[in-house]
């Protein structure tokens, strides 16, 4: 394994004091392992909450600032932060008018964050909503299972509500656009290769050279098949038709189409699969009103690819242009 | 031995952890095939972490040792298996209502109560391939024993053959819940990794109590 | 080769043709892969120049705003751009007050962007300025050599002459600008992987899994010494001993703090990187007065990172904190 | 043959274009080492373009096929080899003054101008570990041989030898300009790229004169 760290042991603990010097505008709570705006909490503001595991950089601690996010728990690579976290930072980022928890779908996720909204129910009268972000098409979503995973479409949830909050919509409101926000959206990745958790200090899953795998996740969970090796061309199609199948995204006000890097993705890539992914929409029929396209959500050094689109209505198309300061996405700022 | 002291329940703890710490590649590995590559350095967090402040602080009674647990580890350990682990030593310290000593019957209905809490935290079935698997069995495997009349320690040993053997069963399945679950039909032919550890936690209990752990 | 493309020899036109698709901001000159600010020429601004190979996105590229550069030409991957390129953006930019050259110091891009000059000159009146940036101390520097590399120090020049720029200076001032930020820049980088260029199709260097190349470029050029794979507090000695051994950084207004990644190294390390650096310069006297943590200047899926230092004052804080809306950076508006 | 008419230069690029087509590989391969790993595709690039510019519009006269052949190169290569290679069919074309048939000794004053061309755009010196290397001694040895009374042909057969003896040459040396340059003392011992293709430039200006080109 070649990585720049120390002990990895000690990883997420000592990228976060860098990340603290390198962010004036942040404020770290090092021992709880929480990344605030410096100015939270905004009085009369909803606070937005996030977090999960480390090694998804920017998600997430490069999404708070004016705009997005209040704060966000980070926990240890790919792992869930814990109930105390998000039950602290609810407290601190509640600026009299509740919290808004936007919880990636993840068993682990939800049931901290879900803990965690018990002990701040018990403890003070935060008024706490909790919606729940589920985009991925690759998993089977049935009553049965654990559902869909979130992955891209946070990006778009965050921003869209990051932006109503900073309007002064109250909590209910924000919880029904993030809904309604995460149900207009899907998403399918794939992995060129695996990234190397550095705990365990080797890829997760072995990848053949001439294979890839299609319909991972963000924490190297292996897809759900495994095909050869193929052109962009090909690649695209078999990330844009499932997001297509699962639901229609012609007409109306158009589209945002994220094209998500995994971590080790160059740029020159990623243009040319934007390129592939808008050929094959305008075929369909659909339209990219907006578009993203950069390593936002990644999965440490794995290499790959992940395509969200949310269909755009009129009121989101201005929420996702509103000014937005963070790390990770700026304008209008 | 008539029942469980805070001492048994410190040697399985201990136990535990030392199994963690001994398969923490083992368990990792596991996940990395059906998950995320953390279970091992999870359990093994969470463990040192209990280990740790039952040593600075070691607790006076069965219940508080318990709460304790779960406290170190729903803090500690996050993911999946943390709020599940920690739930099911909470309702474990619930269900002893600070006696010193559990009776046989009591440590059971306590480790009832704790699968209990497993099951309506995180909604898995029997059969989801999840730690359910190993722990259910185990626990039916454990009333079974006592109702006949066994000792506890004997009672435990069946619990510990019952949970490897629903361990070994999760092999098959075809996982519903958690991370697994994402891979659907190709989930199946891989041991789940929370299964493993559960059939360690219910191992350790026997050896604490036969007094060779 | 495990990359996402169709043809290696079609990765640059595809890419562009996303990046296009991508960025309304900006028009893209197809046939001589040229992109411009789409309101160029902005009549009265000098127009600022720059470009090269392929390869490092979002360089060059995504710094192309107002309050940064009016045009790039892209080359092929590690390829500077031909003459004719510079020559058609130095006409299609000229404001009426002159164009400036920022030329990244390769030999290739030099004489490439020397003949553009000429080109220009007897083509068109265009006054036209060349500043050559070269910050990389792993290079020797002498007169007898092609002297040290331009790398990161860019990302300052660009930065900050484009928001003088913007303010309305003139040519001279502006070359005169350009040249002191980077005399007060330094640079120094490493890589834990090579890259691979795809029409090679095989990494350029073979780096064993316990070695780390210490000193090398942003084209995958090997650099001056191989070590032993090491912690990243070592790693980052490595870098900043040599910068700090080039000029002396202590006192003044401080400096800006670049560290960035080389395509393949997650914001997690990059991040601890920033605090293992930002430590030794605190121990050294040398206070970061602006920080940049990220890819900005790639090779293309290169594990690794480099780290610029940049001498600043008054009023190049001032044009660092200026607005700037490029794909890349972007604050303040 | 009393002189080089513009079907032997043709044949010569096609012939030079043909090599490096052969050698692409190789010349990446000796780019890699101590470069960006790119001249072999620079190379092919640029000289498939030149064959294509030359198929679709035969130039009249030598100067004007060396004119074409330079403004493709410097339009269709860039990096260090397009100015280079370019420059050197430029100043070829400015040394030919549109005569038909170049005679050996105005064919080898402009393959002088065309060196002087490199020398001046690159400011390269002998020793510094680039296309110099090769050309210089190549040149020097046409020069000589014409001198002495041989033949174009036989001129071209030792300024072949000449170039790729100074290819090896540059094998040792440590390099100062180009790319090349950033690895100080880690440059020796690789051949240079530029001055690999250099030589085979001269090879096929041989082979082309020779008839078997
Ligand atoms: N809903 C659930 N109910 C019971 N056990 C579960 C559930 N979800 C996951 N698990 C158990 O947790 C284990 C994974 O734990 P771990 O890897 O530590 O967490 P994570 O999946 O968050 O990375 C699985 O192997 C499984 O046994
Ligand atoms: N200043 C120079 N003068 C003469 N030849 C040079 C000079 N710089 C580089 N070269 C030649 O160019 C070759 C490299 O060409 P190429 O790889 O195509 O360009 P780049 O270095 O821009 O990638 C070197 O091997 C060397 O022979
Ligand atoms: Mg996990
Ligand atoms: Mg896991
Ligand atoms: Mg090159
Ligand atoms: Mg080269």
């Amino acid at each position: 394994m070649k990585k720049l760290l120390n002990d990895p042991g000690d990883l997420v603990a000592e990228s976060l004091r860098g990340l603290d010097r390198a962010h004036p505008e942040l404020r770290v709570d090092h021992e709880n392992r929480i990344l605030y705006r410096a100015d939270a909490p905004v009085a009369g503001k909803v606070g937005l909450l996030s977090g999960g595991g480390s090694g998804h950089e920017p998600a997430h601690g490069g999404f708070i600032g004016p705009g997005m996010l209040d704060a966000v728990c980070a926990g240890e690579v790919f792992t869930s932060p814990v109930p105390d976290q998000m039950a602290e930072a609810t407290k601190n980022i509640d600026g009299g008018v509740g919290v808004l928890h936007l919880v990636w779908n993840y068993t682990g996720d939800v049931m901290n964050f879900d803990m965690a909204a018990e002990l701040a129910a018990a403890e003070t009268d935060t008024r706490v909503e909790a919606v729940v972000m589920n985009d991925d098409v690759a998993v089977e979503d049935s009553l049965f299972t654990a559902g869909r995973r979130g992955t891209g479409a946070a990006i778009a949830v965050e921003k869209i509500v990051g932006a109503a909050a900073e309007q002064g919509r109250n909590l209910t409101e924000l919880a029904d656009l993030a809904r309604r926000v995460n149900e207009n959206s899907r998403s399918m990745g794939m992995a060129l290769t695996s990234c190397t958790v550095p705990a365990k200090g080797s890829p997760t899953f072995d990848l053949p050279d001439d294979e890839i795998e299609i319909g991972i996740g963000i924490h190297g969970e292996p897809g759900r098949r495994r095909v050869p090796l193929a052109p962009a061309h090909d690649i695209a199609q078999m990330l844009v038709d499932p997001v297509l199948a699962d639901r229609d995204f012609t007409g109306g006000d158009g589209v945002l189409v994220f094209v998500n890097g995994m971590g080790a993705t160059p740029m020159l890539e990623l243009y040319l699969m934007y390129g592939e992914i808008a050929a094959l929409l305008d075929k369909a029929g659909v339209v990219p009103a907006r578009t993203l396209v950069g390593p936002y959500v990644t999965s440490l050094d794995m290499a790959g690819c992940s395509v969200s689109i949310t269909k755009l209505d009129d009121e989101m198309i201005r929420l996702w242009d509103a000014p937005v300061a963070t790390a990770g996405l700026r304008w209008g700022m | 031995m008539a029942g469980v002291d805070v001492e048994t329940l410190q040697r399985w703890l201990r136990g535990f952890a030392a199994s963690v710490a001994e398969q923490r590649d083992a368990l990792t590995a596991l996940d990395a095939a059906i998950g995320d590559a953390d279970h091992g350095a999870n359990m093994h967090r969470g463990m040192t972490a209990v280990t740790e402040a039952v040593t600075a602080t070691p607790p006076a009674d069965p219940t508080a040792l318990l709460k304790q647990t779960a406290t170190v580890l729903i803090r500690s350990v996050g993911g999946a298996s943390g709020p599940l682990y920690g739930t099911l030593f909470l309702r474990m310290a619930s269900a002893t209502g600070g006696e010193t000593v559990l009776e046989p019957a009591t440590f059971a209905k306590a480790l009832r109560a704790g699968l209990e809490g497993v099951i309506s935290r995180g909604k898995a079935e029997l059969g989801d391939k999840t730690m359910v698997d190993a722990l259910a069995p185990a626990l039916d495997a454990l009333d079974a024993s006592l109702a006949e009349g066994g000792s506890l320690a004997t009672a435990l040993h069946a619990a510990s053959e019952a949970a490897d053997a629903g361990r070994d069963a999760t092999t098959p399945m075809i996982a519903r819940k958690g991370r697994a679950s994402y891979l659907g039909d190709r989930s199946a032919g891989h041991q789940d990794p929370g299964a493993t550890s559960a059939a360690l936690l219910v191992a350790a209990a026997a050896a604490a109590v036969s007094g060779d752990g």
